[in-house]
Formats: structure tokens, sequence, C-alpha cells
């Protein structure tokens, strides 16, 4: 903890970075993002394990890009969230600093080749219990998992925290709000909550960092995260490709191999 | 208005005597981790040991999705085909908290005034609230602050209040109340000696709503905004959760030819509720839309219909991903 | 058991005429398709209505025809989005939905004995044509009319053949003008902005009413020159075109402060803008 | 049951498919006519909305078929579906929608004979598994 408030407060001293975005200890037991900008206050930032919130999310957000250039307290999955915008075009080397967490260390990170090799360095595998939690899924009959789903999927009210809280739902029309035709119907009945949480995971095949704060959002708890999850862990074995590991990657759904799996065709 | 009492129970009798003649009740049970509203079956699904339910009772008179009317076409000719109203099911809201049914007033007024919305009148009219007050809270209730209690009967039928293990105190406060009572006077006893008061969660009043109106109403411009909503992430789960906010949209599905027309629910949170078809936004940034949610609740309302637009359930407080406090936004309001 | 009626339920209004204004710009005339619902019907200058294409959803648009010509109404409206592009695929004979009509209006009444400044832009002069009709057909209870009416290009200018009529009336003054470059080689109005060509024509603020119907940004540059021109906040109207779903106050689209522009407006004075929020 | 047939709906490419399915008509092939064809410019453009439309619309089965690999007409289009073909599959398979009820293809212009096997077999294994009912009862759920 306090490496990571010294690390922050001599990155806003250094005027290295002008706003440190970061996690501190919120009401009720919660966390929540603070948006540091004086070394005075860098006291307040902290870092546990209820820090679930991927604070890439903040990066396009109009009021804090006015704050000047940010430097990012980031766990594995901002980092990787971070990159990940950098492969898509959406942040440039030098917009950011990120203040890396691992095993209790704070390193400071500025460069994407930096960040690159950190995260390369780390594992990367999915919290215990997200694996089993899709391994039960996997094990089930297909009517259990219909069952399971739709009756998770029906709760949803579609409040959109899921993709408020994604940093890779930068999109300003989401195709759930195209309405020429309108894909997905607006009102949350089941089957355009169905068709919204399938679309959602679709999209962002390939993209997701896996972090889980989709789930953490949920005011409702639907494992929705689950879904992103599972498709990111597929995508990964068959074709090898892991979003948010490299600026300079080809995207799995934009990208092909003439030898990819075809099993499933005839 | 009349005291009695009533056995837990007997409480249990008389909701099974209620879903015998084909009322639907919604109820507080338990879903995964979560204590939320829903449609009981089974009264062993029941629980009322929760603080507060994730989402407020409002759904069963403003649903998330409901049919306005359905419509067919034949060459260039169109039927229209109204939203049949009499066929809407009697229905009780039960273990509502007192912030909950305080809510309807505000709601009613949104949907009443000057124009009646007919489907939420009627849906009104065919329900009763079974309130049960709170005998704890947590830090995100708020209740006292903006005018409610954990024991007030504000827009409640009837009110349970748990005086000791399993005896409740009963008040009948309506029409539809005394009717409850009609229908099982065997299941209420005699009025309890002991008053609530003492039964009752301590709910600490955290601010003073009428300062926090009268500063609102020069405050549109206040740099507060900008700096308070940075971590507003822009969902609708503050709008969703809430017993009051009643924002809609208005959609067709179906084609051409057939369908239905719908309102859902909407929030002024999300980005696309004030773009106009030019592109034009006059909303075009998050803290914009913050002070809006907060502006409407505390200083448009009580202007506009003479109801606060917050009931102090503090829902929206647990449902932020965010973690945007209200009670903490309002006190650094004040202060700012 | 109280009675009650669907607040949403539109009347059914069937397409008498169709004409078509400018590039993706169409003006339909309606018709109630119920008689007794037609005479049930009234309505005033500035107020508007939910038009709707079943299937694809509502739209707002003002009553663009004069309450004094009441066989029909009229609107105009610009192919912009979902239902504005499936009312462009209707043909004579089709029905569409309308409820309405909802908002308040500009109080002509009032009016009376002075004079009156339209000022338009581009799709704005539906608004102001139900007053400018209304205004004419009671021509002699106003003083001096004059209409200024810009629009991008020539080919965006609406309701041509009005223009022309109103043209050749003499107890009409019309100022048309184009956005620089927007002009043809045989345009014979005015070439420059609104506020521009407003500033040059110096209207007489006294005894006369200002009535401003465009896009923000013209509306923004409009009022100062207003102003300077000596017409007092009171004396300026407008009528706001904020996002709509219910037009009867519940919805929540339209909330600007304490007011709903469906209910509340959409006619506004410029003094009363000036005391609500920007957020429109 | 005996009496229920299937409604297929069969999303194709412009070039291989639909020009193979042609083929299967005027070489006189005889085959099941459960079949809805609709026609994409390629693969690629088959996005996986269209599918879940299908089913929500009362498809009971559902055939995707393009060129084979390496003969796009637009040289990798269906590189590319076939990656989202993919993820698609394995997400519907995790969310339990039946996926035995949609046939993933290669039919080449040249395949008229293959084109009538795929809509045959397509046509008989979803006739075995009966009308989707789980999917248009969660539409109908929200329509009613």
């Amino acid at each position: 903890m306090e490496a990571l408030q010294k690390s922050a407060r001599e990155a806003l001293e250094n005027h290295k970075a002008k706003v440190i975005i970061g996690y501190s200890e919120g009401s009720g037991g919660r966390m929540r993002p603070i948006f540091v900008q004086s070394p005075a206050e860098a006291e307040k930032l902290t870092w546990n394990d209820r820090c679930t919130q991927n604070l890439a999310v903040y990066i396009a957000k109009p009021e804090v890009q006015k704050l000047g250039k940010p430097a990012l307290v980031a766990p594995l999955p901002v980092l990787r969230a971070v990159l990940q915008l950098a492969s898509e075009n959406q942040i440039k080397e030098g917009d950011l600093l990120v203040l890396a967490l691992s095993d209790g260390r704070v390193t400071e990170l500025s460069q994407f080749s930096e960040m690159e090799e950190f995260v390369a360095k780390t594992p990367t595998h999915l919290a215990s219990k997200d694996q089993e939690a899709i391994e039960r899924l996997e094990k089930m009959t297909p009517q259990e998992r219909w069952q399971y789903w739709q009756s998770e999927l029906t709760r949803c009210f579609k409040c959109y925290a899921c993709r408020a809280a994604c940093p890779m739902c930068y999109c300003s029309r989401c195709t759930v709000e195209c309405n020429q035709p309108q894909w997905i119907p607006v009102p949350a009945h089941p089957l355009g909550n169905w068709e919204w949480h399938l679309m959602r995971a679709m999209h962002l095949a390939g993209r997701c960092v896996s972090c889980g704060a989709c789930g953490d959002a949920c005011p409702l708890d639907i494992p929705i995260h689950l879904l992103t999850m599972k498709v990111e862990a597929d995508i990964h074995r068959e074709f090898g490709s892991q979003a948010g590991m490299k600026v300079q990657s080809e995207h799995a759904l934009s990208s092909f191999k003439v030898q990819d799996k075809e099993n499933f065709i005839i | 208005m009349q005291k009695r009492s009533i056995r837990r129970a007997q409480i249990n009798v008389l909701l099974e005597k209620l879903l015998s003649l084909h009322q639907v009740i919604y109820a507080p049970q338990k879903l995964g981790n979560q204590v939320d509203f829903a449609p009981l079956r089974d009264l062993q699904d029941l629980t009322l040991d929760h603080i507060q339910t994730v989402r407020s009772a409002k759904a069963a008179l403003f649903p998330p999705v409901e049919e306005l009317l359905r419509y067919q076409r034949a060459g260039v000719e169109t039927e229209l085909q109204d939203r049949d109203l009499t066929n809407l099911a009697e229905q009780v809201l039960f273990g509502t908290r007192p912030c909950d049914a305080a809510a309807i007033a505000p709601l009613s007024a949104v949907f009443t005034t000057d124009d009646q919305d007919a489907i939420f009148a009627r849906r009104l009219e065919r329900t009763t609230v079974i309130s049960v007050s709170c005998e704890r809270s947590d830090g995100d209730c708020f209740c006292t602050s903006v005018g409610v209690g954990p024991g007030d009967s504000r827009g409640s039928d009837l009110l349970l209040t748990r005086l000791q293990d399993d005896e409740y105190l009963a008040e009948i406060l309506t029409a539809k109340g005394e009717a409850l009572l009609q229908l099982a006077p065997e299941l209420f006893g005699p009025e309890p000696a002991e008053s609530k008061e003492a039964h009752l969660a301590k709910v600490q009043k955290r601010f003073d709503w009428e300062a926090l109106h009268d500063k609102l109403a020069g405050a549109f411009d206040h740099p507060f905004w900008l700096r308070t909503a940075l971590a507003c992430l822009g969902c609708g789960a503050c709008a969703y959760v809430c017993p009051v906010c009643s924002c809609f949209d208005i959609q067709d599905e179906g084609s051409q030819k057939k369908g239905r027309r719908l309102r859902s629910w909407d929030s002024c949170g999300l980005a696309l509720f004030t773009l106009h078809a030019s592109g034009h936004n006059p909303r075009s940034i998050q803290s914009q839309r913050w002070r809006q949610r907060m502006m409407h609740k505390f200083s448009y309302m009580p202007d506009q219909l003479q109801q606060l637009g917050c009931v102090g359930c503090g829902r929206c407080s647990r449902a932020c991903p965010a973690d945007m406090n209200l009670i903490e936004q309002v006190e650094n309001f004040l202060f700012a | 058991m109280t009675s009650f009626s669907n607040l949403y339920k539109p009347y059914l209004l069937r397409i008498e005429r169709i004409t078509e204004e400018a590039p993706g710009v169409r003006t339909f005339r309606l018709a109630f398709t119920d008689q007794q619902e037609k005479e049930r019907f009234h309505f005033k200058a500035g107020q508007f209505g939910e038009y709707s294409v079943f299937g694809e959803g509502e739209c707002t648009f003002c009553i663009a025809s004069s309450p004094t010509r009441s066989d029909y109404i009229e609107c105009t409206f610009r192919q912009m989005g979902r239902v504005t592009s499936a009312l462009m695929n209707l043909e004579e004979g089709d029905t569409i939905g309308f409820r309405g009509p909802y908002g308040n209006v500009f109080p002509l009444e009032a009016w009376q004995g002075k004079s009156l400044l339209f000022i338009a832009g581009g799709i704005a002069l539906p608004p102001m044509r139900c007053v400018i009709w209304n205004a004419l057909d009671w021509r002699d209870r106003f003083k001096n009319i004059t209409i200024l009416y810009g629009a991008r290009t020539v080919s965006d200018l609406v309701y041509k053949h009005e223009l022309q009529e109103w043209q050749t009336r003499p107890d009409v003054n019309v100022v048309t003008t184009v956005d620089p470059g927007g002009e043809t080689p045989d345009w014979k109005g005015k070439v420059g902005f609104v506020p521009t060509v407003l500033e040059k024509m110096a209207p007489s603020a006294d005894n006369t009413i200002a009535i401003v119907c465009g896009p923000p940004v013209m509306i923004k540059f409009t009022f100062p020159v207003l102003t300077q021109l000596g017409f007092e906040p009171d004396k300026i109207y407008t009528t706001l075109e904020n996002r709509m779903k219910c037009g009867v106050g519940k919805c929540g689209r339209c909330n600007v402060g304490k007011l709903y522009v469906c209910k509340d407006g959409p006619v506004f004075t410029y003094a009363q803008l000036k005391e609500m929020p920007a957020e429109y | 049951m005996s009496e229920f047939e299937p409604k297929i709906v069969a999303f194709v490419c412009n070039w291989c498919t639909y020009a193979g399915a042609d083929l299967t008509g005027t070489s006189r092939i005889k085959y099941a006519p459960n079949v809805r064809i609709v026609r994409f410019p390629c693969t690629g453009r088959i996005d996986f909305m269209l599918l879940l439309k299908a089913f929500s619309q009362g498809a009971d089965g559902i055939i995707v078929s393009g060129c084979h690999p390496n003969d796009c007409h637009y040289t990798s289009g269906n590189f590319h579906a076939r990656r989202r073909w993919m993820a698609f599959r394995n997400l519907a398979e995790f969310m339990g929608i039946e996926v035995e009820r949609i046939q993933f293809s290669w039919v080449s212009a040249a395949e008229g004979a293959k084109w009538a096997d795929l809509v045959n077999s397509t046509v008989n294994r979803v006739r075995e598994l009966g009308p989707y009912d789980a999917y248009r009862q969660m539409a109908a759920s929200s329509w009613q």
C-alpha cells in the first residue's frame, strides 16, 4: 500500500501524470475509484482483492480526459485492458502511465513494450471461482444450461451496468441502440435480454481481458462475466491468441489461419 | 385506523388465503446471495429478515416492460387494439419497507398528475400494500433524511411491525387494509399493549433535504457536478433499482403489419436518453446526466409535483458499480 | 371502478396528400379516419403531436398547418431516423397514428395590434408556418408581418410555393436567404446567415413580436441580434424541440429544469429560456 | 410427431452455395422442400444475430454455407466467418442453445449433390430433434 501511495505521489510530484486513477475504500465495505490530483491525496489510494472494477474504463471518459494525463493503478486486468485498447487504436503510447501491481510491488510503466513484458511474465489464468463456474456449466446437459441461463438472464432489467463497466465497450453507439434495423429488442423481456447478452459476449470475443468487471457491476448478480470469459478462453485455446497481451497483434476475429479448426463444418 | 396484533404463523395463513384467491403476491425472497421482490409461489421462499431488497417493488406498479396497445394493418387500413385493463390481477405487495410504500406517492404523482396514465392508475387501484417496518438498517439507509421513517405508515394499507419473537403489531390503515382484516378476522388478535417505537431501526438523519432543495435551486452551474461525477459510469443501475425513478421509453415491436407498442424503463443516466435526431445532445457528458438525476429528485420534483423524488431506501448506493454513495454525494454537495 | 382511457392510444389519420418540399423533406396532409374524433379535435398554433408508423415507433413534430383551416392537419418532416424513414416510404391513402395536440401555444390573441417578425432557419419553418397562416388568416388583427427565412441551400428551402405566394402578397414582407455557397445562378434572394441578414435588415422592435425557430446554432446567434435591435426578451418567442416520447410529461425525456418541454412548452419566450438551464 | 415438418433457414453465400443450390435444381436432384434460402454476398456477411433471429421467428434448424476455404470470391470472407462460427457455436452451446440444429458447411457451385445431401441430412436430424419449442417459447413469452 505504501509503495503504491509513494509511486503515485512521485508520479504527481514529478509531473509524469496529472491524475492518478486508483482505488480507495468506499462505503459499506465497497471499493470505489478515486481520482487523485494532488500528492497529499495519494494516501487514500489502496489496493485489495475487493478492487474488482476495471479502471481502464475511465480513459475514454471526456471529463476524466480533461484532467490531463492519467496514471492508472493497474492490477493485471487493467493493464491488459490498456494494451487491448492500444491494439484497437484507442490510446497512443505516452497517453498514460501505468502503476502496475503484482505481489505487493508497484512498477511504473510508460512504454507499451514495458507493459507487454510485464503482462507476459504474469500468469493470466481465470480466478478459480470463475473457472469452476464455467466448468460446472460445461458439465451440465444442454437443457440444464438452457434453463440456467434462461433463469439468470430473464432477471436482467437492462441497466447496462455491464456495458458501462467494461473498458472494451467504448462504442459511442452500441449495437443495442442501433435501430435501423432494430437488432436487439429494447425492452428487458426474455428475448431482448437473451439477444443482448449473447451479442455482448460475441462483440467481446477476442477482446475480453477477463477482468470480470461486468459481472461485478451487475446489480442483480447475474454471472454474465462467465459468457465473455468462456468465449475468450475458447478463442485462446482454438486460435492461440489472447486479448490484452500485445499492442501489435492480429485480433482473433479479424484475422485467420488457413489451417483453423473446422471439424464442425461439413 | 385501527390497531390489532397478528402472529408470524397467521401472516402466512393470510398470505395462503390471498394466494388461494388468485392474487399475485410480490414478496421478498432469497435469490442466490440477494433478496429481491418476486411473485411468491411457495411461502417457504418468503424472507423477512433482510434489510432491503435489491430492487424496489415499483415493478409491480410500473413493470419494466408494459404493453400499451396492439396494432394490425391490412392494406392501408390500421386497426388498433387498446390495452385490456379489466383483466389485471388483484395484487399484493407484501414485505415492502415503509420507504417502498412512501415511494408510491411520488410515483403516482408522475403518472397521474394532469393526464392520468390509465394503466398505472388501474394497477394501483388493484394493489394492496402490506409493509413490514424496519427493525434494522445499514449505512446506506437514509429514510429519516428525506422525511420518511422506519415505521412510517404512508402508502401502506396494512403495516406490520414486529414487537417480539413472532408477535406483530398490525396497523390497519385504509379500506383495503380493512378488507384484509375482514377476509380473515380470526387471524388478528387485539391491539397489543406495547407501541412500536422501541422496535424500530434507528436511522440516523444524515442531511436536511430542505436545505438540499434550496441549495440545488442555484447550483446548476456549480463546479461540484464535474468533480463528483468523475466516477459515474453512465449506466442505469441506480435508476432501475430506485422505487421512484419512472422515466420510460416507448418502442414498437413486431412488423409494420402486426405488433405491439411497449413502454420500457429508461434512465436519464444513459447517454442516448436525450440525444436529438440531429445528433445534438443537450446532456452530452456524464456529469450533466448525474446532475439531472440529483436535480430531478431533490429540486425539480418537489417544485413540479410537491413530492420529493427520493425516499432514502439507499438502493442506488448499494447498486452503483462505482460506489457513488448518495448520502456522501449529498453531504459533499451541501459542503461544496 | 374508475373509467380510464389510454393516454398512448393514437388517432388514426389518413395521408391525403404528400408534398415533396426539399431533398428528404416531405409534407403530409392528414385527415381523421373517424368523423367523431375529427369533430372533437381542436388545436392551436404552436402545438405538436406524436406521429407514428406502427412497427417503427413514434416521432415528434409540430402541427404545421393553421388551426384556422380545420379540415386537415399537416406535418412536415425531414428523414433522419427510423420513424421518419418509415414515413418516407408511405403513400397517399396509408394510415398513420397521431397523438395530440400536446403542449402550449403561441399567444396569437395576445399579439393583436402588434407587428410580427418571423425568423426561421431550415427545417424549422414548419412550426412557424402554422402561426404564419394563422396570422395571415387573421391579417387585419396585426400590423406589419415580416418573414425572414434562411436555409443552407436553395433546394433546402421548404414550402417553396407558399414562399412565393407570401412574396406576392402586398401585406407581407418576405426575405429569403441561403448560406454562402448555397445559392444557385438564378437565386434572387439574399446570401448570408440568418443572424447577419437580420442585422442588416434591422427591423424595428417597436410594438413587435419576434418569433424565432431554427437549429440551436442559429437561435444562439439570433437572440443577441434581436436584443441589440431593442427586442425585449419577453417579446421574443421560440419553440424547443427536445427529444420526447410520451408527450404528456411522464416519460421524463424532455425535462429541462422544473419544466417539461412537452407540457410546459414547446413555446417559450427568450425571457423564460434565460431562467432555464440550457439543456435543449 | 410424424406430421412435424422442420422449418430450415439456410444462409448461403451468393457465389458458391447459392450457385450450388441452383445446380441442384437444374440437375433435377430432388431434396427436402423444408429449406428457405437467404442469399448473402459472402459468408463473411452472415452475422450471428441473423441465426438468432431465425430461431426466434420459428426456424427449427439453420444451415450456414459458403465457398470452400481458398475459394472465397472475396479471398478471405469465409476464413473470417469460420472463426466467428467457432466462437459463436461454442458460446451458443455454453448457453444451452441446441447447436445440433445449426449446420455449417462448404458447398461449391459445382456441388449440387452435396447441397441436396446437406439439406436432407439437416432436415432428417432436425426432424428427429423435433420442433425447437424451447427457443420459440422464449420468444413467445416476450411477445405475448
